[in-house]
């Protein structure tokens, strides 16, 4: 693995925006124009070289060290190679990711992952609101691929979410699973309140929930061959950093039955 | 300011809009003596709105009286030297907005209205899952049933019931001569539903926070689908209320003899009543004023109306009516999607406009220490004043705007409808008005001086 | 100032002039016959060239609240085409549904000077005319919309004598500030309001008790009588319903002589024959059209891509939502006065449906032989965004290359279409009569639409190019009122482009009633429904040029 | 060629290209699983008179089953991807969807995929939902006994053979018998390969054509004993009974290797269960396109 590496040296007062910071393309052009990609958000147009010292050789890595969470869209778009972000990420880390990985070493700003459909992204602090969700313009939030938050994540998490996993070590915020049309939202710690609301189809785990919606029914306690494939899926993805496999029985509350109501939140405890 | 040209000579204006809430009453009759405006006909904000003494006001730079002049190069030296220059406030009619969209494009600025956390609140929606909406005149003829969520409408906008829900007369003989009017949430004043053809009032006292419960009741209730019963035994359902006693390890499945029970305080029976009246109703009409819908994640309540719009126009007719739209709203909005392609929060800080609701939040931006310069248009209320900040200021202000601060820079400006004449878009964003020059004053519009400005660039 | 383009090669069908090498001289915006000795200030060598009159698009949505909502909807249609500004030219967005000054520097851009929203609604009239005047470089007008509002369907229902309803329809021109009337499924957009899902031409609204036809026959009387020259513009009733030809042919048997504009006639055209009961009609309708010359169509051609439907036909649309690519929809009902709806929708080649669409409009264009009554359209943004033009031209001119393309498409879509037989090619000269002079002519713009002494100095010259699409992407130079404004396809300077209307006398005595109507129903006074010239006009967007009315009388 | 007593004839087996697809069947325990297996396979000996050939090629341990629960791996092997994929859709719809506790997935990774939970999941009624893990869709019908799972689809090679065979001959039928199972037994550890008759084993060999009208095949007469004399017998006098297995692989190797893993068991045990000769079936070599030549297979 080498990749160059963007330490950032001085806290930008303004946001940036590192969309165009893919390893691929900076591997493809030449350092000169890399130094010349603009990141502003101002007038000014700020260039990396005016924001970053690069250093290390072009590969499938890139490096943002120094990170703050004025730093928009890192990993943006990736579909291949690996970006790792030492410190925090602003709005919109992983955004529209198709594969690759974004691996943050600090906290992660509000819609975090949203609209990725491929890929993979780690989070060591805690991520803002709207994990997977999605931006106007998006036709679904998150529609594949797998975030995984070891520390909290914000309130609406998988708003209109189709499809993939977010698994969240810690809590996740109230409002999760909002209008989500599939997908598999997973929390350690419990839900916030009204999670689920407008759910369509997907599946919420966790031990707990704050308050519940009252259009989910229960439905009981129950033996789901799914989640034991969802366990061993997270097993295949994560090895030793894979939670540790749901309980054989959970209970189940099927909804929203304010819409199609082929959606469920899965009590784990 | 306050000395006029007329001296005391007294104008009658007939058929004039009022530019102090969404609705734009284009009814009211005011008499100008001089400077001082009566209206005959408004509503408790409009009559205040006109009535309104006008504070004497000079253009000021740095708590200094100077010229209007002078204030406009000393606004064009600060937005010539700002990096990020925020414009907010766009509290004007549409030719400010078009003022302030041209200098925002040329100075790369970004674009954001005072109110626009209330809009996103139906964007969010709209750019989600769209939705099939109505408009005022729609509503006051043919609507059967008037279903009010989580909005004293008669604060925001007094003359709604007057003129939409009460009026005696529907252009439809046998359609909509009898109305339901219902109210979901707490503390809404019932009382404005009356005449004629209302035919009964149906209160749901339920707590803001809680009005989506029972939407989602509702909602799944017109599809057909029953409310899950608590165990009706379970110790702690009266307690910490129904939604949790589904919880309770034990409970039983729905069924439907299950025991009556309550959804946020509301029975059962009395969403269900909702529900049945919604699908028989010929034209239903679910109203919202977004600024009122201050519960958290207030959009999933726009869009729990929209499910249950859409599903009921599967069989019978059905719409939304979104008010609110104060201080101009409407018309930043649409000036600005018409202009650039996007509902505000537009930077055109890389030439281009760029979209982006969370980034281009000028709240969020002034907070987080984004933008060199605050360009604030506040012409029409006093109460959308300056946010606190500590970059410098630049106010276009109806004298006697709230401040928060003293402004940088201080341009007393007319109010569109009063002092100058003007088009503004209503808060269904499909009429709009004229405005009329009362000739209250002799001050500038926003858009004028913010063309000065531009050209003192 | 006189300015004077040598030597190009004229296509003015207005004036007879196919293809002729002359030179044009123009002064003070219009264009002024050969002077005998004076001097020419500038002199623009363009031999070689081929020069037409301004390009005019008839019938193209670029104003009113149904673009601005389809903006709002999808800012996904923005973000791969933003526009950045420049130092005469104001940054926007593109594409399906373009900002408004975006609309009007691509439109210069393809030689284009003047275009016409044929969908406002009286109630949102205001607005139409405020995005028309952020759409510079055009000139522009609008058709209002009738037949769906209270107030005529009332008359009607009511049996008010004919020149009151004639009143009415000269007082909502006036109001709303319109060049034209168009009428859009008429009266179902009302009917839709009443829960009917579907009203047939002769079909009775279930309130108003009255028929599309009927609405269709009284407009159409109405606006000949009160010489308004644009005929009334139809959509008809079951727009894009397998079958519907059947309808359409019996609306054009309905006008009985009365002239009439059948508007994006390829969404009418659809016959059930074939396994999937959905087949081209255009045979049909080109065939009918032949016994009936007041007629005139404009097509409404599909092209392949992403767009967004927006049109006045709530019914049509909220039944097409199921459709929406996206999955965002927006349908509203408008003050008792019409409706809308907007539906994203995306076109694939490889659709059978969407492919035989595609086919129904080229086949209409080959098939109506008389070039005068068709016009060139996709009914942007519906059928496609009006960008595409260049593409369609050469779909029209060039057959090989029509060929070409058929090869890409779904196959079994060109079976139950008359296309693949068609060897027409459009002239030059035709191009001209569909672009310039038939809509000018149709719209009653006489100093528009041709390059002749007394016409606007509305001019585009095009490098001559065997790739049409090329030629018409990027003309040369465009003249608007004798000022250049486009240089080799670029936007060089910026003005403002007028707005015409169209004002036929009426007897004002119909105030009386129509206030009181409005005070009694409305959420907006008559006095203010009524825009004013200032309102247009003011802050330099542009001069009202009212076109001449005359009354004329049913042959 | 004799080996340990066991006369090896110098002939091959033919056999012919066939499509082969699988699914993996997991339940709460080995027994349900394998109780759904069983029935899935069952009436699928030939594919002539049975529409495919379906037989149970191992059982899985529940770490290698995607729901870590105990599973049985079914191959079924059609004449065509569509016929296979019908009989798929039959068998797994009365077999697998009705047997407690059961799960059916994808039991075969090949590009090319037929349906398997598509044609299931409609008997959700409209209450089945779909759980999507990276690029694998999983269809959940709710059943009496809580979900029923199903993969949406699983994959099928068209390079599978049908009809690899070992004709094993014997003077004591006992003997015979127990021998072929032990055949039978080696074969099943060969993976990607199903004997599909019953036990794995055919006692009624077949020739094509027959005296009557209609019949497409019938028994092969000259490996008949009790007609040896009456026809052109293939068997000697010391022959009292001949019993087949038939081998079907997903591909030509693994049919080759399970007939030398049968091979190598006759010549182990044979001689004294009173195997006497092992021969194969084939056609002159001009209907399949596979030969597997007995002589090269020994071990």
């Amino acid at each position: 693995m080498s990749g160059l590496t963007f330490r950032l040296t001085s806290a930008p007062v303004e946001r940036l925006d590192l969309s165009q910071l893919t390893p691929k393309h900076v591997a493809s052009i030449p350092l000169a124009e890399v130094l010349k990609l603009n990141v502003g958000t101002t007038k000014s147009a700020l260039k990396v070289g005016d924001v970053f010292a690069v250093s290390g050789k072009p590969g499938d890595v890139i490096t943002i060290e120094g990170s703050t969470d004025k730093l928009d869209f890192i990993g943006a778009h990736l579909d291949e190679g690996t970006v790792i972000v030492e410190g925090d990420a602003g709005v919109g880390a992983g955004r529209a990711m198709r594969g690759g990985r974004v691996d943050i070493r600090g906290d992660a700003g509000a819609l975090l992952g949203s609209a990725i459909s491929g890929g993979e992204i780690f989070v060591k602090g805690s991520a803002g609101a709207q994990v997977g969700g999605l931006t106007p313009g998006d036709k679904f939030g998150m529609t594949g691929g797998l975030i995984v938050i070891d520390g909290h994540a914000g309130d609406r998490a998988g708003d209109r979410m189709r499809r993939g996993t977010i698994y969240i070590r810690g809590k996740c915020g109230s409002y999760a699973g909002s209008r989500m049309v599939g997908g598999t939202i997973w929390t350690e710690l419990g839900f916030g309140a009204d999670p689920g609301m407008l759910l369509r189809r997907g599946t919420l785990i966790g031990p707990s929930v704050e308050r519940l919606p009252p259009t989910f029914a229960d439905s009981g306690r129950h033996d789901l061959v799914v989640l034991r494939i969802l366990s061993r899926y997270m097993q295949q993805k994560l090895g030793a950093r894979a939670p540790k496999p749901l309980p054989g029985i959970v209970r189940k509350y099927a909804g929203d039955l304010a819409t199609v109501g082929k959606g469920e939140i899965l009590l784990t405890s | 300011m306050t000395a006029h040209a007329d001296g005391d000579a007294t104008h009658t204006y007939e058929n004039v809009t009022c530019p102090f809430c969404g609705l734009l009453c284009d009814d009211l009759t005011v008499t100008r003596t001089g400077s001082t405006l009566k209206v005959s006909n408004g509503c408790p904000r409009a009559t205040a709105g006109f009535q309104r003494p006008l504070p004497p006001a000079k253009p000021m730079v740095r708590d200094a009286e100077v010229t209007l002049e002078e204030a406009i190069k000393a606004a064009a030296d600060l937005v010539r030297q700002a990096k990020l220059p925020l414009y907010g406030g766009m509290a004007t009619d549409v030719a400010g907005q078009r003022a302030i969209m041209a200098i925002a494009d040329q100075t790369c600025g970004v674009v954001d209205h005072a109110l626009s956390d209330g809009q996103y609140r139906n964007l969010r929606v709209v750019q989600t899952s769209g939705w099939i909406m109505s408009t005022l005149t729609e509503v006051r003829n043919r609507a059967d049933l008037i279903i009010i969520v989580g909005s004293d409408i008669h604060k925001l906008h007094g003359r709604f019931f007057d003129r939409i829900v009460n009026p005696e007369h529907t252009m439809f003989d046998g359609v909509g001569t009898k109305r339901t009017v219902i109210f979901l949430g707490e503390g809404l004043d019932t009382s404005g539903a009356v005449g004629p053809r209302v035919d009964e009032v149906i209160s749901l006292p339920v707590a803001k926070d809680r009005i989506p419960e029972v939407l989602s009741a509702i909602s799944a209730r017109v599809r057909g689908f029953n409310i899950p019963a608590p165990q009706a035994t379970a110790p702690s359902t009266s307690k910490i209320g129904s939604m949790f006693a589904g919880l309770v390890p034990g409970s039983k499945l729905a069924t439907a003899e299950a025991p009556a029970h309550e959804i946020a305080g509301i029975p059962f029976a009395d969403i269900d009543a909702v529900a049945e009246k919604c699908k028989k109703a010929h034209y239903g009409v679910l109203v919202w004023a977004p600024p009122a819908l201050s519960m958290p994640q207030a959009d999933m309540t726009v869009h729990m109306m929209t499910e249950i719009v859409r599903e009921l126009n599967q069989t019978t007719r059905f719409a939304g009516l979104s008010l609110g739209g104060n201080e101009g709203a409407p018309s930043a909005a649409s000036t600005c999607t018409w202009q650039t392609g996007y509902p505000l929060r537009v930077s055109f800080a890389n030439g281009k406009p760029e979209y982006d609701s969370v980034r281009y939040n000028i709240g969020r931006m002034l907070t987080e220490g984004e933008g060199d310069i605050l360009v604030w248009v506040a012409s029409i209320g006093t109460d959308i004043g300056l946010p606190q900040t500590k970059v410098p200021t630049i106010v276009l202000g109806t004298p006697g705007v709230r401040l928060a601060q003293s402004p940088t820079v201080f341009i007393p400006v007319g109010t569109p409808g009063i002092d100058h004449a003007g088009q503004m878009v209503r808060c269904d964003n499909v009429v709009s008005l004229p405005m009329k020059n009362l000739h209250r004053s002799q001050l500038p519009s926003s858009a004028d001086v913010l063309a000065a400005i531009q050209a003192a660039l | 100032m006189l300015i004077k383009l040598t030597g190009g090669k004229v296509y003015d069908p207005t004036n007879n002039i196919n293809g002729e090498v002359r030179d044009i001289y123009f002064a003070d915006g219009r264009v002024v016959p050969p002077p005998a000795d004076a001097r020419v200030d500038k002199e623009y060598d363009v031999r070689g060239r081929v020069v037409m009159a301004g390009a005019i698009d008839p019938h193209t949505h670029i104003g009113g609240g149904k673009v601005t909502i389809a903006r709002t909807l999808l800012p996904e249609d923005h973000y791969k085409d933003e526009v950045a500004h420049t130092s005469i030219t104001r940054a926007g967005t593109g594409h399906a549904t373009p900002s408004t000054m975006i609309t009007g520097y691509r439109y210069a851009e393809m030689g284009y000077t003047a275009a016409f929203e044929p969908a406002m609604l009286p109630a949102n009239a205001r607005q139409a005319h405020m995005e028309m005047g952020d759409t510079p470089l055009l000139d522009k007008g609008a058709f209002v919309m009738l037949g769906s509002d209270d107030y005529l369907l009332r008359l009607m229902a009511g049996k008010a004598s004919f020149e009151q309803i004639k009143d009415y329809i000269a007082w909502t021109m006036h109001a709303a500030q319109a060049i034209a009337v168009k009428v859009v499924n008429p009266g179902g957009i009302s009917a839709f309001k009443f829960n009917q899902r579907k009203l047939d031409l002769d079909e009775k609204h279930v309130y108003y008790g009255i028929t599309p036809r009927d609405i269709i026959q009284t407009l159409a009387r109405g606006l000949l009588e009160l010489g308004v020259t644009h005929p009334l513009h139809v959509h008809g009733c079951n727009l894009g319903i397998p079958g519907n030809v059947e309808t359409t042919l019996a609306t054009i048997r309905a006008t009985e002589g009365l002239p009439l504009h059948l508007t994006h006639i390829q969404f009418h055209s659809y016959a059930t024959e074939g396994d999937r009961h959905f087949s081209s009609g255009a045979v049909q309708v080109a065939e009918l059209l032949k016994k009936y010359p007041h007629i005139s169509i404009d097509v409404g051609q599909v092209m392949f891509g992403a767009t967004c439907t927006a049109s006045g036909d709530s019914m049509r649309q909220y039944n097409g939502a199921k459709n929406a690519d996206p999955k965002r929809w927006v349908v509203m009902d408008i003050e008792c006065d019409a409706g809308c709806g907007v539906v994203p929708f995306r076109y694939r080649d490889k659709s059978f449906v969407h492919a035989l669409q595609w086919a129904i409009g080229l086949e209409t264009f080959l098939l109506c032989d008389d070039p005068w009554r068709i016009f060139l359209t996709t009914d942007h943004p519906n059928g496609a965004p009006f960008y595409t033009y260049p593409h369609l031209i050469r779909l029209l001119m060039d057959r090989d290359f029509r060929r070409e393309t058929m090869l890409h498409v779904n196959p079994e879509a060109l079976q139950y279409s008359t296309l693949p037989s068609l060897e027409r090619e459009y002239s030059m000269y035709d191009v001209a009569i569909l672009t310039r002079a038939g809509p000018a002519r149709s719209l009653g713009l006489k100093d528009m639409g041709h390059v002749g002494p007394g016409a606007r100095a509305d001019i585009t010259v095009y490098k001559d190019d065997a790739n049409r699409e090329r030629m018409f992407t990027t003309p040369e130079l465009v003249f608007k009122n004798g000022e250049l404004i486009v240089r080799d396809g670029k936007v060089i300077k910026v003005v403002n482009g007028a707005t015409h209307v169209a004002r036929p006398e009426y007897d004002r005595a119909i105030e009386k009633p129509l206030k009181e109507y409005f005070d009694r129903y409305h959420t907006v006074r008559m006095e203010n429904f009524r825009l004013s010239d200032d309102e247009i006009t003011d802050g330099g967007r542009g001069e009202i040029i009212v076109q001449p009315t005359r009354a004329r009388t049913s042959s | 060629m004799k080996i340990n007593g066991i006369e090896i004839d110098d002939t091959f087996a033919e056999a012919f290209g066939m499509a082969g697809t699988g699914v993996i069947v997991t339940a709460d325990t080995m027994k349900w699983a394998r109780i759904a297996a069983v029935t899935m396979s069952g009436f699928g000996t030939s594919v002539i008179g049975c529409g495919a050939e379906v037989g149970i090629d191992c059982e899985l341990k529940p770490e290698e089953t995607p729901d870590g629960r105990p599973g049985v791996r079914v191959l079924l092997f059609g004449f065509s991807p569509d016929s296979a994929a019908q009989q798929l859709k039959t068998r797994v719809g009365q077999c697998i969807l009705t047997s407690p506790g059961s799960a059916c997935y994808a039991g075969v990774q090949a590009e090319k995929r037929i349906g398997l939970g598509q044609g299931p999941r409609y008997f959700g009624d409209g209450f089945q939902t779909a759980k999507r893990l990276d690029k694998t869709r999983y269809w959940r019908v709710p059943v009496m006994d809580g979900e029923f799972v199903i993969e949406e689809t699983t994959g099928i090679v068209t390079d599978a053979v049908g009809g690899g065979n070992l004709l094993i001959l014997g003077n004591e039928r006992a003997g015979l018998l127990e021998a072929t199972e032990a055949v039978v037994d080696a074969i099943a550890k060969v993976p990607d390969t199903i004997t599909p008759f019953p036990g794995g084993i055919v006692r009624s060999g077949s020739k094509v054509g027959s005296k009557y009208k209609g019949a497409i095949a019938s028994t092969n007469d000259a490996f008949c004993p009790t007609l040896r004399g009456r026809v052109k017998s293939e068997v000697g006098p010391d022959t009292i009974a001949v019993l087949e297995v038939v081998i079907d692989g997903l591909s030509s190797k693994a049919v080759a290797d399970a007939m030398r893993a049968g091979l190598k068991t006759i010549l182990e045990v044979g001689a004294s269960k009173g195997v006497t000769r092992v021969t194969a079936g084939n056609y002159g070599g001009k209907l399949g396109q596979h030969h597997y030549k007995l002589r090269e297979l020994l071990p």
